[in-house]
């Protein structure tokens, strides 16, 4: 039985799972979702990605109304690979629009640093972090440079 | 069973340290002989053993992530030459490979063959700078580290010798591209491998004597002792996951260029500390001699691009969705997450996202170094190699 | 001859030649060093890049001259004058040479000050040389170099304690504190530390630990934490620019080769050897100069102990060792046997 | 923090009390000579290495190079050396430490921006945490182009700097006219966390702001940002799953 049959049977997935592109869940099953993981042999822990995702105005059809603008949305995909022989690595990720995601620091310690630096680079806050700080940039900056309403070229004095 | 002491609370406030302790808060870095770079500790010092450290990473943040989103997938190898700079080829094959995926492009047999002989060329190269490096730690820039250092830097040059051959560049390549490379094998190229190998063998011997001293031991031996389990929590990779005695390596366990055609066999070491990491790097360098021997023999014909032109955009149309590919590099597992469809023709990447070894390595000292002494710093942020490139991207 | 005359024909020489030593040896250390690493060293400089230490001390005198804002100024300045100084002083109970005596004997003679108690004028002058480097540490009002400093003072004090205790070895074997007679005494009964007999095996293993602890002492490899530039970037030289840092250096250099002088002197004969006595002086520098080249050739071949592991190797080998030493060397002097 | 570029002709005050004594005028041209040739032939360098030149600039001073032929030490400490060398991109974050680092060093000092990172950022040039040539921050005395630079242009780069000196000794050498960038470099308009003077209201805001992530609706950077790097609708579209179709 492949890992992704077992997590089906406990949590509210798709039947088969998405071509392409990790599987998305809620954010409430997050960490139970990685503690099962973490159980069925995936305990090296990878990566978490977190995308910004703007409110955009979608394009409209000829001589329709514009469709509604799209709501403000944050990805946050972790990756796990089980170890040894055979190695596979599972990723999945959560949609939040309000950008807060719960923390795996209880889980995986990496998750400390990693989540750090997703929070500077793209504001993403992991809940109940121990040391919720910027990792990247100065402790001064504004901002967080991966967002996608932050210009690559920001005004950063005295220099530009 | 071996028993590790208690796990060290990194997050620990310095406030409840005994308050009759004299402390002495003490700054390493970002500007250090030893720091490897721009990496910045904090050590709160008790005498001279460390009771807190905390790293800051982040002085060579050169928004990589953010500039990727800006350029086409075959404009993006270039920047990953520099990322870690002391193994281009390895950066390279792991965004293309990440692009292929996504893209669905096919490799040729011989563009595979190459790959792996020139990552596990660049696995040398990246290990002896690694050696002398951290002799260097230990030795001291006017010691018997520089010596041994100077012996490296020779043979590493011999390496890059080779790439020059092909590539033209004795630094950042820009080769490889998603489809394929872009250089083929020159004529001659292949002796000239089979001799630069057959001088670094010996020699390898000659480095693992200079270290088989009792003063190397001392200074390695239990020192930044990494349990198994931490290691994996922290995701470690790479040598220095096989430094923890987990046996673990991309290369053979989720094969990908031609590492299936080829027996690797991985170099595991129990004993956790110092020493354990170095021990792993030196019997991986004597690997890789042999596979690229083994690999020399194999090379097939035939082209060695994808038939797709890559210079076109058009084709790219379709990429979307959201991709992990990880490989083995000389550092460890260097992942590359990439969401598809950035650009309004969907030639960029939405968001990519590096999954850098060297980042999980540094960040396990705050946990390490707690307990030792601050000798000791240096010797075990030489053991973990960071690179900062690819720490701070 | 009067003692100040003497003390000036002898003095000048010898202070011309430890200065110009010490500039030679900066010189050939970096083409030892080249060398053995597959690479040139300087030679561009003058004829094989001889002139390269006098570049750099001209250049050192041309640097601007900083104190740090929130260091104690006049320590800071205070502290770079006395390195040399007590090296310099140390030297001059050295015999460098060897006459006939008025009685046809063996004569060692050459030093500056023939003190009869030559041993003890060496060893408290080496017992001071913490003073100046724990002050320029503390002065500097820099972490690192109270680091340093403090570092210095530990193993200068734990150091000095097997030093004094080898050096008695010799001194039991002659029954004098005088160098000059512990150098008669071995041209009569052969080194201490090379002979057929039955007391060099202590004298060697005690010229071992001596060698070792004024290693520790001159800070060289393996034993210069103090100056550990991995971890502490230049000691407590960090914050000294220009000639201050340059007179620390030569402090370092001239302290290496008296500490090669003081070891062939006590356990390897000194200016005595093969030959008529004129050779004397040759002997002395071939002696000390095989010496110096051992200790960069350690420098250069070896990795950097730890603090707490230079701690333990001093108090758990070389102190026992040492006075373990002084009494075999009691024993073999009053059974006759030395 | 515009650069001083101006000509910097620091004298040891020993030149005044030689130049006081009698007789010595004659000499000083000499004096002078041989002051010359030792500050050209020692060389010691303060190695500013952040990325992969660094790596270059280890190689120099390995065997097949060499820098030490011409009397160049590597020493960490900034208070020994004439000459940064600096090795690699310089971030926003780094940038005031290279600039401390660089106040540190004893005049006479120079300074070789080695690499193109160091010269121009190159192409990490426009982005928000690079600063676009070290030129800005320190005075630049000799630029060794290339990404990397190989090692021997790292000897050769030496060699410039020391007919540089030479003909700035002798009075022959102009300073180089202002670069464009420098000439327009403002001033920080705010002070840096720390600094006695920074308003403490302004941290309080940035704290805020980075807290309730509001970003880029009420701080002065975002109304200067040029939204280059801002997603259009149709990049949007391209992503899967961004768009609500309901």
């Amino acid at each position: 039985m492949s890992i992704y049959e077992q997590l089906r049977e406990r949590f509210d997935l798709p039947e088969e799972p998405p071509e392409g592109e990790p599987v998305v869940i809620p954010v409430d099953q997050h960490v139970a979702f990685a503690t099962a993981l973490k159980e069925a042999g995936f305990t090296l822990y990878v990566t978490v990605c977190a995308a910004h995702f703007p409110s955009v105005q979608p394009k409209a059809k000829k001589g329709e109304e514009p469709p509604p603008m799209t709501t403000e949305a944050w990805e946050v995909a972790t990756v796990l690979r089980s170890v040894g022989t055979g190695s596979e690595t599972f990723a999945w990720r959560v949609r939040v629009e309000r950008p807060v995601v719960p923390t795996l620091y209880s889980l995986f310690a990496g998750a400390d640093w990693q989540e750090r630096e997703q929070y500077d680079l793209v504001g993403v806050v992991f809940e109940n972090h121990p040391d919720m700080r910027r990792l990247m940039m100065p402790e001064d900056w504004d901002g967080h440079p991966l967002r996608k309403d932050y210009a690559i070229d920001t005004r950063v004095a005295p220099w530009r | 069973m071996r028993t590790f002491p208690a796990r060290v609370d990194p997050h620990f406030d310095i406030e409840e340290y005994d308050p009759e302790a004299d402390l002495m808060a003490l700054n390493m870095g970002p500007q250090h002989p030893s720091t490897h770079g721009v990496f910045r500790i904090k050590l709160f010092l008790d005498g001279e053993t460390i009771v807190k450290a905390v790293g800051y990473p982040g002085y060579l943040h050169r928004g990589v992530e953010k500039l990727c989103e800006k350029l086409t997938y075959v404009q993006i190898t270039p920047i990953f030459d520099k990322h870690d700079y002391v193994a281009p080829m390895t950066n390279e094959q792991a965004v293309n490979m990440a692009f292929e995926k996504l893209l669905g492009l096919e490799v040729p047999m011989r563009a595979r063959v190459l790959r792996t002989i020139l990552a596990e060329l660049q696995r040398i190269a990246s290990h002896l700078l690694w050696l002398g490096t951290f002799t260097l730690d230990i030795g001291g820039t006017i010691g018997g580290g520089a010596s041994l250092m100077m012996y490296t830097f020779r043979e590493r040059e011999m390496i890059l010798d080779l790439f020059e051959m092909l590539t033209g560049c004795r630094f950042h390549y820009n080769t490889h591209s998603p489809g394929g490379n872009r250089h083929d094998i020159p004529e001659g190229w292949e002796t000239a491998v089979k001799a630069v190998l057959d001088a670094i063998e010996p020699r390898l011997d000659e480095y693992d004597a200079l270290c088989d001293n009792d003063i190397f031991l001392v200074r390695t031996k239990d020192i930044g002792v990494l349990p198994p389990d931490l290691a994996l929590e922290l995701g470690q990779t790479g040598p220095v996951l096989r430094g923890s005695g987990i046996d673990h390596d991309l290369r053979r366990d989720a094969p990908y260029h031609a590492y299936d055609l080829v027996n690797v066999k991985v170099a595991v070491d129990d004993g956790c500390d110092c020493l354990a990491r170095y021990r792993v790097r030196v019997a991986e360098m004597r690997e890789s001699l042999r596979l690229v021997r083994e690999l020399l023999t194999m090379i097939p014909g035939g082209p060695i691009i994808g038939s797709k032109p890559i210079k076109s955009l058009v084709q790219f149309k379709a990429a979307k969705g959201q991709v992990y590919v990880g490989i083995e590099t000389p550092r460890g597992e260097l992942g590359t997450y990439l969401i598809g469809g950035g650009d309004q023709r969907g030639a960029a990447p939405y968001r990519l996202k590096i999954r850098p070894p060297s980042l999980h390595a540094v960040a396990a000292v705050e946990y390490l170094l707690p307990g030792h002494m601050l000798s000791d710093v240096v010797t075990v942020l030489g053991s973990l190699d960071p690179i900062m490139g690819e720490v701070d991207r | 001859m009067s003692p100040v005359v003497h003390a000036l024909v002898i003095g000048i020489p010898l202070v011309t030649f430890l200065m110009g030593g010490a500039a030679v040896a900066t010189w050939w250390e970096r083409r030892f060093a080249g060398r053995m690493q597959t690479r040139f060293g300087p030679n561009r400089v003058g004829p094989a890049g001889l002139l390269q230490p006098v570049a750099d001390a001209l250049k050192m005198m041309q640097k601007e001259d900083i104190v740090p804002r929130d260091a104690d100024r006049t320590l800071f300045n205070l502290a770079p004058l006395f390195p040399p100084f007590l090296v310099i002083a140390s030297a001059a109970v050295i015999p460098f040479a060897a006459t006939v005596g008025t009685d046809g004997a063996f004569e060692a003679t050459g030093a500056v000050a023939a003190l009869d108690i030559g041993i003890l004028w060496v060893m408290s002058l080496a017992g001071l040389m913490v003073f100046p480097v724990w002050i320029a540490g503390w002065a500097a009002n820099n972490k690192y170099t109270l680091l340093s400093g403090m570092r210095m003072v530990a193993q200068g004090i734990s150091y000095e304690i097997p030093m004094i205790m080898t050096a008695m070895v010799p001194v039991i074997f002659a029954g004098s504190l005088s160098l000059s007679d512990i150098v008669a005494y071995q041209d009569a009964n052969g080194w201490n530390a090379l002979s057929l007999s039955p007391s060099a095996l202590v004298g060697a293993v005690a010229a071992l630990v001596f060698f070792l602890a004024s290693l520790a002492e001159a800070n060289r490899i393996p034993f210069d934490i103090p100056e550990a530039e991995s971890e502490l970037i230049a000691g407590v030289m960090v914050e000294y620019t220009g000639i201050k840092f340059g007179i620390f250096m030569l402090a370092e250099y001239l302290h290496t080769i008296v500490a090669s002088a003081l070891t062939a002197v006590l356990f390897f004969g000194g200016p005595s050897g093969p030959g008529p006595e004129f050779l004397g002086i040759a002997w002395m520098l071939g002696k000390t100069g095989a010496l110096f080249v051992l200790i960069y050739w350690i420098r250069w071949s070896l990795y950097r102990l730890r603090s707490d592991q230079l701690m333990d190797l001093c108090w758990r080998v070389l102190v026992p060792l040492s006075l373990f030493l002084v009494m075999a060397a009691a024993v073999l002097v009053a059974g006759g046997f030395a | 923090m515009a650069v001083d570029e101006g000509p910097r002709n620091y004298e040891h005050p020993a030149y005044d009390y030689l130049e006081q004594m009698p007789g010595l005028s004659l000499a000083m041209t000499t004096v002078d000579k041989v002051l010359e040739w030792s500050a050209t032939n020692s060389l010691w360098i303060f190695p500013m290495a952040t990325s992969c030149c660094a790596i270059e600039f280890i190689t120099a001073a390995a065997s097949r190079v060499d820098i030490d032929q011409i009397g160049s030490v590597v020493r960490p400490t900034p208070r020994h050396c004439d000459v940064m060398i600096v090795a690699g991109t310089i971030t926003v974050k780094m940038a005031p430490r290279v600039k401390k680092l660089w106040e540190q060093m004893p005049e006479p000092k120079w300074c070789i921006a080695m690499g193109s990172c160091a010269i121009s950022g190159d192409f990490y040039r426009d982005i928000y945490s690079v600063v676009p040539g070290i030129d800005t921050v320190v005075p630049v005395d000799v630029y060794i182009p290339g990404c990397p630079p190989n090692p021997d242009q790292v000897l050769l780069g030496l060699q410039r700097l020391q007919d540089k000196i030479r003909s700035q000794r002798d009075g022959v050498s102009t300073e180089p006219e202002t670069r464009p960038e420098t000439a327009k470099m403002i001033l920080p308009a705010n002070k840096r966390v720390g600094d006695p003077d920074r308003d403490p209201l302004l941290t309080d805001a940035q704290h805020d702001a980075s807290r309730n992530l509001g970003v880029g609706t009420n701080t002065d950077r975002a109304k200067d940002a040029r939204p280059i790097g801002a997603i259009t609708e149709d990049e949007a579209a391209n992503v899967r799953g961004t768009v609500d179709d309901k």
